[in-house]
Formats: structure tokens, sequence, C-alpha cells
């Protein structure tokens, strides 16, 4: 593990009055009542939170969530099986394909399908391919967080890209329904894995460019480093998951430690947080492993083209999921955003009787007040920014 | 027929101020769409490309008349007077920095002997204008903004005035005219290469610190767009916020004029044997450039954090000045 | 009435109100601006009467010793009204009946 | 002819705003209010400065009036009060009782004022910054120095007082 450094955080009241703060006490007077949200443009869509502020110090955090609520876990309950699935990419729009595996995971898991080699390749290419893309969009809002609008124009046109082959797959852009219970929507097209490859190749200098362009930039390093500082107890104690336990430090990816879907036959390397301009699990950290994570996604995506087994993808896709067997499953992938969990509950009918969702990013959400508390409320930007929350993941 | 003689003075100050008015709104327009231009160039798109065929050359126009016909909206708990009254505030204050812009020896609004001084008073305007929109939106991101933006002017302007002194001190002058006949024939002489390196230190922390006090990236603090919303503008609408437009691209030429004009020759070619080319069009071309590296920043760098942008400016560009300052003093005393 | 008795009257009119506002305002703040206005009306003065009877720079030059005076003025009694607010929670001066934070 | 009156015209304008902001500085029963009226005043007053041919003097008072003192000002009002309450209103005390020294004092300043000979000279309208600098920098040079002494004085302990005490704030 790494040595710990010493914290500095600049112009925040002092380690004593942090126990006060929290406490909720006021031991300065002239405290302002702020209201981040749920219209402000640095809470990534419609999370809202109540600040007190003491001058730019901001002293207490409350993060009031729900503004995204479409009862996906009541309404899940009323549909069949292979209905929910639509929904369950509405959580995290940004990351469909992650959404919808980790349903179809459970709800295989509960029926006892084993589905054949191609589909399990197809199904962590397309996954990887929208990990890079959410990733472009999680670093690029963060740039634009901290000021620096044109990263985010060079990532979506990656973005671009493999929302383009997914399109050409899918027929969709965001909300895919590519992934079904016991296999995929349909084949891929004719030379489409050549597509990926030249998106390989062009994704290639992106990462240094990005490097070039935002990660190394003084003050971009300056905004980030020792700013929204989670140590490993934090992290572990919010049941932070994905990225942002990485950055603490904390080597544990789903992916590796509990396969599924066959990520066990990639060769990859799960990024850690390591400190490298400032103290392990600050907002830099959490940039850093994102951006490096995309290179890992790549070279999943390179070999899973290179391995692409032959197979019908409809093979093990049952005529009638109208009898479910009874009885609850619990899966969890490694989604862009953190740990999904999909706890299922069946009764027998063609419905689920309960669908529970444990999503990565409302856990991160959790910890904002706890890592962000005597930074200023450009800090606190840089830290929403850093975590990465969806609020639709967040709400359900 | 009427004698013009005793009028030809005021005629010539009422057309020149009008057409002040009608430069900054022509430069505004333009340096809308510059930015766009350049913010779209570099981000590796095109920018606006329809309105008006070739590359979009009506798009500021069909915003203007956007922002003229849109409702003013004005925030039922608003101190409605001062909310009224400050985009006015910020827009004269801006303004007034014009009067003493040299575009050529003979065309300029007023050659005060206290040129340089009197551009780095009337900023204080603004500070002012500020402070009231801020206060009078009742709005506590504009307030923040208009805090922000206050601390940030003021501590900026030492800087700024500090490396301001030092042409003013080459040319033992305050007359913009002055200073700008000093630095004729040839860039050599312009007072950013003389004196190496101090002038050149001056006129980088100048840039850098007018880059502050005209509230532009990577010191845009005030209206940082992800923090503080749009910052003491926040509750602006139509032609009010169109006041505070005006008044923030006027500065970005204000600020590269008074660059172009004591540290980069004014009016004056960098050859002598360009000098057949118009005085303006070179004053106006260096200030242009200065404005397009400007907007080069912005899109380019991110942003501070408000301690960080106090640090650089008491920790980093004040010692420099001072420093800076003394020698030349030094340099100025013991060459003449 | 030339131009010089105008300008006469109004510094006497800036003293009046000046004096007027130190004496009725309850606000530090607000009496801090009638200090200001009386200093105005001052270094307006001397620099009329050096302007218009004497002909020398000798009030201009008091004229920038008074706002240098102001300056300093200011700064440090608003650093003493903050800290009168901070100790006593109030900005009324006649509130402010103690030395003792 | 038509010069004149313009600049007639903009001197009773200076004068009119002057005195004008001023009575709202005095009366007005919102203090940000008086605030920002006093920058109408001090505007006024340079405006003044500058008919009187002291133009150094005119950007000073723009620069450290305006830019400085009452942006002090301002922020102090917003230090002293909650910056978040929007009329920060303000009782008057003794009004008519200040009522009565002041007038008297203004009957006298103005009877004196009408009742006086003034021995005017034709006024110079020449320049006046070199001369200014080379005043202040040879015969007042001593007052000079001990005001920029007094400014840095004045500097320190302005920023020893507004410093939160050592109880409040340790760090």
């Amino acid at each position: 593990m790494s040595e710990t450094k010493e914290i500095h955080i600049p112009l925040g009241p002092s380690p004593e009055k942090w126990d006060l703060l929290s406490k909720g006490i006021d031991p300065f007077g002239d405290q302002m009542i702020l209201q981040m949200g749920p219209q402000h443009p640095a809470t990534h869509g419609v999370l809202r939170l109540e600040l007190k502020t003491d001058g730019e110090v901001v002293t207490k955090i409350t993060p009031y969530i729900g503004y995204l609520h479409r009862c996906f876990e009541k309404v899940a309950e009323s549909v069949t099986y292979p209905q929910v699935i639509p929904y369950t990419e509405r959580m995290d729009y940004l990351a469909g394909m992650n959404m919808a595996l980790s349903y179809v995971l459970a709800v295989e898991k509960l029926r006892e399908i084993e589905v054949n080699d191609r589909v399990e390749t197809l199904r962590v290419l397309v996954c990887e391919l929208n990990r890079i893309a959410s990733h472009c969009v999680a670093i690029g809002t963060f740039a634009l967080d901290i000021g620096a609008w044109t990263p985010l124009l060079y990532l979506f046109q990656v973005r671009e890209h493999i929302l383009d082959l997914l399109e050409e797959l899918s027929g969709a852009r965001m909300l895919f329904n590519y992934i079904r219970i016991g296999g995929l929507a349909h084949d891929i097209p004719t030379g489409w894995i050549d597509k990926v490859r030249e998106f390989c190749t062009y994704m290639d200098p992106k990462i240094p460019e990005l490097n070039g362009l935002l990660s190394y930039n003084k003050i971009y390093i300056e905004r980030l480093a020792h700013v929204g500082v989670m140590s490993q107890d934090v992290a572990l104690q919010y049941g932070i998951t994905g990225p942002n336990l990485r950055a603490t430090g904390f080597d544990y990816d789903m992916r590796r430690d509990a396969p599924y879907s066959g990520y066990e036959k990639y060769d990859f390397q799960p990024q850690i947080g390591a400190g490298e301009q400032g103290t392990p699990g600050d907002c830099w950290d959490r940039y850093i492993v994102r951006v490096r994570e995309m290179e890992e996604s790549l070279k999943i995506i390179r070999q899973a083209c290179d391995r692409m087994p032959e197979g019908d993808v409809k093979e093990t896709i049952p005529k009638s999921l109208r009898k479910m067997p009874e009885g609850e499953v619990y899966v969890t992938t490694e989604a862009p955003r953190g740990e999904l969990g999909i706890y299922l509950v069946s009764d027998g009918t063609d419905k689920p009787y309960r669908v529970k969702a444990r999503s990565g990013a409302y856990c991160s959400v959790a910890a904002v007040p706890a890592i962000s508390l005597g930074g200023l409320i450009a800090d606190l930007v840089a830290i929403v920014a850093s975590i990465d929350i969806v609020l639709g993941e967040v709400d359900r | 027929m009427i004698a013009l003689e005793p009028y030809l003075d005021l005629i010539i100050s009422v057309v020149y101020v009008v057409g002040i008015v009608l430069f900054l709104s022509l430069f505004a327009l333009f340096a809308t769409w510059l930015e766009r231009k350049v913010a779209g160039h570099i981000q590796d798109r095109l920018g606006p490309m329809e309105t008006g065929g070739w590359h979009g050359w009506l798009q500021p126009i069909a915003d203007a008349i956007k922002l003229l016909i849109k409702e003013d909206i004005i925030p039922a708990a608003a101190d409605k007077k001062l909310f009224k009254l400050a985009p006015y505030l910020v827009f004269i204050g801006s303004l007034a920095g014009f009067a003493v812009l040299p575009f050529a020896a003979n065309l300029i609004g007023s050659d005060l002997n206290i040129g340089v001084y009197y551009v780095i008073a009337v900023t204080s305007l603004v500070v002012i204008g500020i402070l009231m929109a801020g206060w009078a939106s009742n709005n506590k991101w504009s307030m923040y903004g208009a805090m922000r933006s206050a601390a940030q002017m003021i501590s900026y302007e030492i800087p700024v005035a500090l490396s301001l002194l030092i042409p003013v001190m080459m040319a033992g002058t305050m007359s913009m005219v002055e200073i700008v006949d000093n630095q004729a024939g040839g860039f050599w002489n312009w007072y950013v290469f003389r004196t190496m390196p101090f002038s050149l230190i001056a006129f980088v922390i100048y840039f850098w610190a007018s880059l502050a006090e005209v509230n532009r990236a990577p010191f845009d603090l005030p209206e940082a767009e992800s923090e503080l919303v749009a910052g003491y503008f926040t509750e602006y609408s139509g032609i009010r916020w169109a006041m505070f437009f005006l008044a923030e691209y006027g500065d970005m030429f204000v600020v590269s004029a008074i660059a172009a004009t004591v540290f980069l020759g004014g009016w004056y070619a960098p050859f002598p044997f360009l000098d057949i080319i118009p005085g303006p069009i070179w004053f106006i071309g260096k200030t242009a450039f200065l404005v397009f590296v400007q907007m080069w920043l912005r899109w380019t760098l991110p942003r501070l954090r408000v301690d960080q942008l106090m640090y650089v400016c008491w920790k980093i560009f004040l010692p420099f000045s001072f420093a800076n300052l003394l020698l030349v003093g030094l340099w100025v005393v013991l060459k003449g | 009435m030339t131009n010089f008795h105008v300008m006469l009257a109004v510094a006497a009119i800036l003293f009046v109100l000046g004096l007027l506002c130190v004496m009725t305002r309850r606000h530090a703040i607000s009496v801090l601006m009638g200090v200001e206005l009386i200093l105005n009306s001052a270094a307006l003065n001397f620099v009329i009467f050096s302007h218009y009877t004497v002909g020398n720079l000798f009030g201009q030059g008091m004229a920038v010793f008074i706002i240098i005076i102001a300056a300093a003025e200011a700064a440090v009694a608003l650093a003493i009204f903050l800290n009168i607010y901070r100790t006593l929670s109030t900005s009324e001066i006649d509130k402010a009946t103690q030395l003792k934070g | 002819m038509i010069l004149h009156f313009l600049t007639q015209a903009v001197f009773w304008f200076l004068v009119i705003l002057t005195v004008g902001s001023a009575i709202v500085v005095v009366f007005n029963k919102r203090i940000l209010h008086s605030a920002f009226a006093l920058l109408f005043t001090l505007c006024g007053v340079a405006g003044l400065y500058v008919f009187l041919s002291a133009d150094f003097l005119a950007a000073s008072q723009m620069l450290v009036y305006v830019g400085g003192i009452l942006t002090l000002i301002i922020f102090g009002v917003f230090l002293t009060a909650r910056m978040y309450n929007m009329s920060i209103p303000e009782q008057t005390h003794q009004r008519f009782l200040a009522l009565l020294p002041v007038l008297g004092l203004g009957g006298i300043i103005f009877y004196v004022l009408n009742s006086a000979e003034w021995h005017l000279i034709t006024p110079m309208v020449a320049p006046t910054t070199e001369n200014l600098g080379k005043m202040l920098l040879t015969t007042y040079l001593v007052p000079f120095e001990v005001a920029s002494m007094l400014l840095l004085a004045a500097l320190i302990g302005a920023i020893r007082l507004a410093r939160p005490r050592k109880e409040d704030h340790d760090d």
C-alpha cells in the first residue's frame, strides 16, 4: 500500500473545528446556506447540494437526491423479465450496455442459462466500448467543471466514434437494448470487427494527446492535487466501488477479482491511484485512473476482436420466460461508475417479484460530504465532478 | 454662411464619441464571432457556419437582434433601481477607457497628459458596477461572483499599474501619444524590447494581470460557469446582459490596446519601411492579435481557484513588479 | 455668481451634509461615509482656493495628502468596525459601549 | 459661445450630481444605497477637480476613492451585516437635535462665503502632474514620506485588526 502523505487543505478551518463543523455547530457565525442545484451547471444533472458556507469555505454539505427518480425498481415488478432490460439501460444512460449486462446476468443465473463463447466475447466487447464512451463523458465534464472547455469536445469525438459503432450494431446510440437474456439481439454486421479495430488505431494516440492537453497541465494539477482526498477507510465505509475506490490505492476490480462473462480470459491491469501528483485518493488520482482505464479497456477490446469465436448469438435465448424458477439471485458487475449489483427475487411468475439495484454512483454521492468538508466551493465542484455521478443511476 | 470655426472642435468630439461607440459595438460583434471561431477551431470544429453564408459572418448580428428583442427579466426580489443601473455603470467604465486610446497620432479622443493613469482610474467604475450588479440581483451566486470580482480586480490593479509605470518611467510621460512617439523607428525601439529583460517581464506581468482584471480565463472566476452559474450577471437577460457583454469585450480591447500602445509601439510599424501602411491598421492589428491571444488562452487553460488566484497576484506578480520597477528606475537614472 | 462661488458652496454643502451624516446616523459605516464627505469637501476647498486665489499647486498637494489619509483612515476604521462586529455582533456605534471585547 | 454653454452645462450637471447624491448618502435609509450614492458624489467631486485643472487629482480621486475606499466601504457593509440580507435598514437618531448646529454652521459658512471679499486671480490652466510630482518630491518630501509610512502603518494595522483572533482561528 502507498504511504500516507500530509494533507493540505487550503484556507480550511483547523482540524479541531472540523469536529464542531461536522456536528453542524457553527463556530464562526455568519454562515450562509447555499442551494447548489438542482439547476446548477456543475451538479451533473439534478443533484441538489445544500451547502453551509463561511465565505467560500464549505462547512456543511447535505446532498439531496431524487429529482430524477423514475421508480425503476417498482416498474420492474410490473413488467416481464425481458421488458426490464430497457429500464436498466436508463439508469446509467451513459453506459447502457453495462447496466443491461448486470441485469441479464442476474436473470441468466436465476434461470441457469449458460451462454456460448461468442455471446460472452461480444458482451465484453460492447461493454468495454461503452465504458470508454462513458469515461469520455466523465473526464470531459470533469475538465469542463475545472474550466477547460476544449478537452470535452475532443473526448466527444472519441465517444462519437463509439456511438456510431454501437448504433451500427444495435440501431440505437444510447439505449441499446442489445444484450438480451440468454444471448444478444442479433449478430454483428459484416465488417464490424474491422471497424472496431480501426477505432482502436484511431483511439491509440488520443490518450497521449489528452495527457498533453489536460492531465499534466500545471493549473489542472494545482486544482486537483490534494483536493477531496478520499482515504481507503472512508471509501470502504461508504461502499465506494469502481474507479473511485481504485483511486484510493485499493486494488479491487470485479472484472479481475470476481470475473463474469469470461473476463478471466483477458489480460488487463486494473489501474490504481498512487498519489502521483498529490495525496493518494485525491481528485487528480480519480481523474487519471479513468484515463488509464480507457487504455486498459482498449486492450480488452483488441483481445476480444482477436479471439472472436464463431457461434450463434441466439442459441441460448429461452423460448419462453413465462415460468421462471423461484428464488433469489444477486449479481454484481463492474460498471463504469462502480459496482452495479442486481438483486432479483422471483416468485415463479413471468414478472420479477423484486428488483433491487445497488449502484456505484449512489454510494459516491453519499461520500461527498465526507471528503469535501472544509474545502472551497471550487473544490466541491471539482470533487462532485471527480466522483463522476450520473443522476439516473443515483436516483434510479 | 455660418462660421464653422468655433464649432469645429465640438463637432469633431461628437463625431469621435459616436465613432467610438460604434467602433466598440462593431468590435464587440466581431469579437463574439471571432471568439466562437477561435473556440471552434481550437476545439476541432468549425463554429458558426450557417448565418449569412461565408463562415457565418452574420451570426453576431443575429445574436444582437435576438438580445435586443429578448424579454428583460428583473427578479421580483431584486433591488430594481440598482439592478437597472449596474450594467450602464460597467459599460461606462469600459467605454471611458476608449477616450485615450491612440489609434494614430491625430486619431485620439483626448491626448490627456495623464493618459495611462486615467485608464487605470476609470477601471474602478467597473468594480463598483459589478458589486452593484451582484448585490442588486439578490442572488447568492451573483453575490459570490461580485465579491470575487471586486477582490480580484482590486488585487490585480496593483501589478497592472506597477507594470504600466515602467514604460511611463522610460518615456518620462503618461501621455499615450508621447509614449508611442518614443517608440518610433522599428520594433527594436518598442518598450517591450528595450531594457531587456525588465520591460519584457513587465509586459508579461501586465498581460497576465490584465487578463485577471477583465475576468478572462484562466482568471474568469467571477463568472465561472461551473461554480457560480454565471457570476454577477446570472440574473441578467436581454439588453442589460448585452451591456455586460459589450463591456467585457470592450475591456478586452482596452487592455490589449494599452499593451499595444505602451509596449508594442502603438501605431508604428515594426519596420520603418512598413510605415506606408496607415497607423490605425497597425494599432488595431496589434490589439486584435492580443485579443486573439486572450481567446486562445481562454479555450486552452483550466481555471484557477480563488486562493491560487490571490497567491499568484500577491506572491508572484507583486514582488516581481516591485523589483522590476526598482531596477528600471535604476536603469533610467543611470542612463539619463 | 461665478464658478468659484458655486464650487465653494458645493464644498460647504458637502461639509454640512457630512457633519449631519456623522451626527445622525447609527451604522458605523454610514458615519465613515459622512467622514469621507467632510474630507472631500476639505480637499475641494483646498484646490478651489489655491486655483482661484493663489494660483499655485499647494492646494492640490494638500488634496493628495488628504486622499492618502482618507485611504489609511478607511482601512483602519473598517478593520475596527469588523472587529467590533465580530465581538459585539453589532454595527451600530451607539451599542459599542465597551472597549474590551 | 456654444462651447462655453456646454462647459457650463457640464459644470452644473456635476454640481447637481455631487450635491444631490450627497443628500442621498445622508438621508437614504438603506445603507447600501447610501454607499452607491457616495460613488456619484465622489465622481462629481472628481469632475469638479477637472474644472479646477487638477487632472492628476481627479484621476487619483477616482482611483483611490472609488476604486479603493468606496469598495472597502461596500465590503465593510457586506461584512458587518449578513450579506444576503437585502435591505440593511438603519435608524437615524437625533435628527432634529443635529439639525440645529448643522444649520447654524452652514449658515455661518454661507454668510462668510457671501460677504467675504475674495481676491481672485485669473486661473491658469496647465497640466499639473509634472509640477505636482516635483513639488511632492522636493518641497514636501518629508510629508510625502511620512504619508507613505502612515499608509504602511495603516495597512499593517488594518491587517492585524481585521485578522481573526487567535482563539477564533488557530492555524
